[in-house]
């Protein structure tokens, strides 16, 4: 079965005609966004995208072919419901195997960008080290949350400065990021920690860790939503770099412009 | 077969038997029914029931579905539309969910119900399947779920068990929300000790269709496939009914069946995506969700919405507890399950649909023309009912019900006691109190973002959803109830339920278009708790008429009641509004600073039943005065207000007045501002006190940007609505300052209020 | 330290939606072996010195109350092990 | 039906949330005996017919790759049981 054959009537269809760069160089750029039966916030990457000026892909997750994409997001959800660990049997997806296959080998691999659930999903597929437990405090917590882009340099935060802070909506129960001290130590030394939790550490992660990145910098995984603060209206009500006011924060819209402007080099 | 099932079948009791074996009475008391109802099923028959058509009626013609005690107050809702009322409604009452027509050819469901008993039992699971319940009513008429709301009601803050409940619901509605991807924009959360052993645990649920995606729970169409996917069948909400697991009915051999349902959100999350796909690709022609009564209910209500007959052959039901007999099958209320009929040419359609995501199914049997609703157990009939005689044609009870003689004395006990003479410190008390405090340590469990539409949620006084993403055509819902004031005057208090969610859908600048309503209610066979229920259907019919919004859809709720307490009468009300553009909506707090800040509507000594009184342990009077003209006026205001741009921020007066309402619209972006009262307490002849905590209605305070003053009193003039200017945003000094009487820092403020739900629950 | 070890499973006629999950993930793995799955809880509560009759019987009441839900769940197992590994 | 159990505990040095929680909420209700607490799953996986060493060999790699995560996660114990209760 190919991918457009599961096209749902969506609320939350992507219109092409709100891309900021209908026609632009960016517009090329084909962003392939998996659906697993569960995933939750695949529509809202896609959407994501489209803002920043891309081409949103859809994939699900049964099917073999990559078709073309020039990178990979992973949203954020409950792939297959999750109840045994996040991202524990999404691992296995056939479309895993290719992505992960295309993620390893260097800066010219396929740039992959995991978010909440996606994150996990790649921690579980060994493309990044870690993992994540239950929150310390053992809810489930939605909240807009204060980060520090680390890493300016990888392939999901080129359009951001290191040390830069962004306001970026929160949203899970099993969000505290575990490693060894080693494995920590390596990833601070490395320059891999790619975002930094500030002001308050919602859910105990070592080191305020929010988000990590490969060696090569092009696969990323994160924590919070990016994909929900791209939009003026429907994102957080605060931003770290202007007065925004009522859901007027767009401080995520970044992420998936840096992985625009890289592949369009 | 299986060994097993062969001895089931020689235990059944087909139709044939029955015939055979009239004299054999069947333990109707156990399944709930009364003696007057178990002859009427004999008389409908023409025989004895067999068990399994005795499991179908008993579940059927419960309170819970067939509305026996509410079905003669209700039919109001629909005597009292007018064809103005009809103008917006697709789909009115009857249905799974109302639809309303919001322009542009999309339209919208929505509905709130209760689970309340349940979620006492087993708190998580409970409200977990509450939501997956009502979602599935959603889907059932064709549309995307796009959010849900929680109206929530707990016994006393520091009871021991309050702490259990609280736990257990918050998170069993997050953990099945949050699981399927719908944002949660609002709903309420109220503590009074009247809820002690009945919690109340309300969902609302709002989908999105376009016009012709409509799909309705009829079989239609002789020789149609009928099919049950989704879940398979356990013996989930039979419990009570444990007499079928034998249908020998000899009770001596219990089996085990599961207490409480689990829920499965992945399952429910599934199931929405593979039947948004089905209607994508028009392959059902009806469609009916599983909730209470199960496939008794799905059979009989499709068939007998449609042509009337129907075919099913039950041993085709996946199974997942083997040992159901045919009778607890038909009961079965296990969850995340849907039925559909369709026409043969698009089975193998169907079926590649469930393929690719997965979703058991089984052919169950077809639409027949017989105008009988045919039930075979490996060839054995063991039912052959007129459909409409089980899903229609219910007892209908005319129960008895008078003024309670204590209301009287209740009324007259008006609320004179303390003023309060410093104010701050009552501000202080009334914002950290359990009902007014902030609700964060709640809401913050609860995604509000997935889907990316969320315009307005909590804490803002209506959840605001985008439909279209190119026109930014959508809506806003509110929820509210004061079980208070229904309680010193039930009429009123239905009326002030609606008054009060409509107030609040325009205040956040939406045009307010349809109810639903969950009415909570102690016993209906205590005549005084049935008056109270009529007078609150009398009083929700009469002010949808005034305020010209219909009733779409809801729920009752009876017999919550422990022993002889039954809860406060609870009619949860749920208004929709829309909106042309979602962008214009109000926030609820200002932040520019020099703003002015304006009350709109006047302020009357009306303290009887409010929060003020409860916080000092009185409950009696009468609730405040409430003329739905004004209400009207106010509305109109506030929605022209957003259109034209000449407010920021408006917040309504409601709990707490306007106390609460200066301190929320403060707190929600930490901007503070300046106020004075005397204008105000000279103009309507009251004092401070009064002016903060009076709850009169129609009020709402709203802040008006410089350049829009001139024309903002203009048109509250030319309506004829009082407005006066009390106050000015002030950014630099981070405090509520109300002049002549307190100064008070934000961050005390906000101490005070979201302190309180952490130090209880952690 | 020794430890007790309260075994709790989901109630056979109850649905386990996480037994469900694995055991429609495991074939695709490939492994085929397996009728159905069932996911429970398995506690470990050390113990400073010795275990006394007291105290094993706190684990009895931990195990009813805290460490279980009566209405979904059953505890499978109460006991005591020295060892370092079960 | 014989079952394999396939228990799997949080590594020794990994936080245990869940587990913390309980060790803080045992004193609470009167039960002091404990020193800590941790929280680990345990999964049944059933069997149609007999358990061959193909089919525990089977238990042994879910174990090891769907049912715990060796970064955080120890399988203590793959074990086949015939009796009903274990
Ligand atoms: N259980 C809940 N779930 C979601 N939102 C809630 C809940 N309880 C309260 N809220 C939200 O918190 C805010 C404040 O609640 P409340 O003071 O009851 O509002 P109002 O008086 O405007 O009806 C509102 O936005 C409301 O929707
Ligand atoms: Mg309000």
């Amino acid at each position: 079965m190919t991918s457009t054959s599961i096209e749902t009537p969506l609320i939350g269809d992507v219109q092409p005609s709100t891309s900021g760069d209908a026609d632009g160089p960016l517009s090329e750029v084909r962003v392939g966004v998996v659906t697993f039966p569960g995933s939750l916030d695949d529509r809202d990457a896609m959407r994501a995208v489209t803002l920043a000026g891309g081409s949103a892909v859809r994939l699900w997750h049964g099917d073999h072919d990559l078709q073309d994409v020039d990178a990979v997001i992973i949203p954020g959800g409950f792939s297959y419901g999750d109840y045994l660990r996040a991202g524990a049997i999404s691992r296995f997806a056939p479309l895993m195997e290719q992505i992960t296959a295309a993620a390893s080998g260097g800066t010219d691999a396929l740039p992959v960008l995991g978010i909440c659930n996606g994150f996990q999903v790649l921690t579980e597929a060994h493309l990044l080290p870690g993992s994540m437990i239950k929150n310390n405090h053992l809810h489930f917590l939605c909240r807009d949350q204060r980060l520090r882009v680390e890493n300016a340099d990888t392939h999901w935060t080129g359009e951001y400065w290191a040390g830069e802070e962004v306001v970026i909506p929160l949203k899970n129960q099993d969000g505290q990021f575990v490693a060894d001290n080693r494995t920590l130590d390596e990833l601070e030394g490395e320059g891999r920690v790619v975002f930094r939790y500030v002001d308050e550490n919602p859910n105990g992660s070592r080191r305020n860790i929010a988000g990590i990145s490969n060696t090569a910098g092009n696969v990323v995984g994160l924590m919070p939503h990016p994909e929900h603060a791209v939009e003026a209206g429907f994102g957080p009500d605060s931003s770290a770099r202007e007065d925004v006011g009522l859901r007027g924060g767009t401080d995520g819209l970044g992420v998936f412009t840096s992985v625009l402007r890289k592949l369009v080099g | 077969m299986t060994a097993e099932a062969m001895a089931r079948k020689f235990n059944i009791d087909s139709v044939a038997n029955a015939a055979a074996t009239p004299g054999q009475e069947l333990p109707w008391a156990e399944l709930g029914l009364t003696e007057d109802e178990y002859r009427r099923i004999e008389e409908i028959l023409g025989r004895r029931p067999t068990g399994a058509e005795l499991a179908m009626y008993s579940v059927m013609w419960s309170e819970h579905c067939s509305y026996k005690s509410s079905k003669v107050h209700l039919r109001q809702f629909g005597d009292k539309v007018t064809d103005a009322m009809k103008k917006h409604l697709l789909v009115g009452i009857g249905e799974n969910a109302g639809v309303v027509d919001i322009g542009d050819g999309w339209a919208v469901t929505f509905k709130v119900e209760s689970h309340n008993h349940p979620s006492f039992v087993e708190p998580y699971q409970g409200a977990a399947t509450g939501v997956g319940g009502i979602v599935r009513d959603i889907i059932s008429m064709g549309a995307r779920p796009v959010a849900i709301m929680d109206p929530l009601r707990f016994g006393a803050i520091d009871h021991p068990d309050t702490a259990r409940l609280v736990h257990g619901i918050v998170a069993g509605i997050g953990g099945y929300g949050n699981s399927l991807g719908l944002p949660n924009i609002g709903g309420e959360v109220v503590f009074d000790s009247v809820y002690q052993g009945n919690p109340l645990v309300n969902a609302l649920a709002v989908g999105v269709l376009r016009h012709e995606d409509i799909r309705l729970a009829n079989a239609s169409g002789e020789g149609n496939r009928v099919v049950l996917f989704g879940a398979r069948t356990g013996g989930d909400g039979i419990g009570g009914a444990s007499v079928l697991a034998s249908e020998s009915f000899d009770s001596s051999k219990p089996s085990k069946r599961p207490a409480v349902q689990v829920g499965d959100p992945f399952a429910e999350k599934v199931l929405i995506e593979c039947c948004l796909e089905l209607f994508k690709a028009s392959v059902v022609e009806g469609i009916q969700d599983l909730g209470a009564a199960g496939i008794s209910c799905a059979t009989s209500e499709l068939a007998s919405n449609g042509d009337g007959g129907m075919h099913v052959e039950l041993t085709n039901v996946l199974l997942r507890d083997p040992s159901l007999t045919p009778g607890e099958i038909l009961m079965s209320e296990s969850q995340e399950r849907m039925m559909a009929v369709v026409t043969p040419e698009n089975v193998e359609a169907f079926e590649t649909i469930m393929d690719r995501w997965a979703v058991e199914y089984s052919w169950l049997g077809e639409v027949t023309g017989t105008g009988r609703l045919v039930i075979e157990w490996d060839g054995e009939t063991i039912v052959d009912v007129d459909p409409r005689t089980v899903a229609h044609h219910g007892p209908v009870y005319e129960r008895p019900y008078h003024r309670p003689a204590w209301l009287d004395g209740v009324q007259a006990d008006a609320f004179d006691a303390e003023r309060a003479g410093d104010l701050r410190a009552a501000v202080l008390e009334l914002m950290a109190s359990p009902n007014m405090c902030s609700k964060d340590w709640v809401t913050d469990q609860f995604d509000r973002y997935v889907q990316g539409n969320t315009a307005l949620a909590m804490p803002d006084d209506a959840g605001v959803i985008r439909v279209d993403e190119e026109t930014g055509l959508g809506v806003a819902v509110s929820t509210d109830a004061n079980g208070r004031y229904s309680y010193l005057d039930p009429y009123e208090g239905a009326r002030l339920a609606l008054a009060e969610a409509y107030r609040n859908v325009a205040t956040s600048g939406a045009e307010p278009l349809a109810v639903s309503d969950c009415l909570n209610f102690g016993s209906p066979e205590d005549p005084e708790v049935m008056w109270q229920f009529a007078e609150t259907v009398r009083g929700l019919a009469d002010a949808c008429q005034e305020l010209g919004v219909p009733v779409t859809g809801g729920n009752v709720s009876l017999y919550n009641q422990t022993g002889g307490v039954a809860v406060h009468p609870t009619p949860v009300v749920g208004v929709l509004g829309v909106f042309d553009d979602v962008a214009r909506r109000t926030p609820s707090g200002w932040r520019e600073d020099g703003q002015a800040v304006y009350l709109l509507g006047t302020t009357a000594d009306e303290l009887d039943g409010s929060e003020w009184a409860n916080l000092r342990g009185h409950l009696g009077g009468r609730p405040p005065a409430l003329d739905l003209a004004t209400e009207k006026t106010l509305a109109a205001i506030l929605v022209n207000c957003s259109r034209d741009g000449m407010i920021d921020a408006a917040h309504d007066l409601s709990e707490g007045g306007l106390a609460a309402a200066l301190s929320e619209m403060a707190l929600r972006f930490g901007v503070g501002a300046r106020i004075g009262l005397d204008e105000l307490c000279e103009r309507d002849r009251i004092d401070a006190f009064t002016a903060l905590f009076s709850e009169t209605q129609s009020r709402a305070v709203v802040a008006v940007p410089r350049s829009e003053e001139v024309r903002y009193n203009d048109m509250c003039t030319a309506r004829n609505f009082p407005t006066l200017r009390i106050g000015v945003v002030d950014t630099e000094n981070q405090a509520l300052d109300v002049q002549g009487y307190f100064n008070l820092p934000l961050d005390q403020l906000r101490e005070a209020h979201q302190g309180t739900l952490p130090r209880h629950f952690g | 330290m020794p430890r007790i070890v309260v075994d709790v499973m989901p109630k056979p006629e109850i649905l386990d939606p996480q037994g469900k999950a694995i055991a429609g993930a495991l074939p695709r793995i490939g492994l085929t072996g397996f009728a159905s799955v069932r996911q429970g809880k398995r506690f470990e509560l050390s113990v400073d010195g010795e275990v006394t009759e007291q105290i094993l019987e706190q684990a009895h009441q931990a195990a009813a109350t805290l460490l279980s839900n009566p209405v979904i769940e059953d505890v499978t197992r109460v006991e005591v092990i020295e060892e370092d590994a079960s």
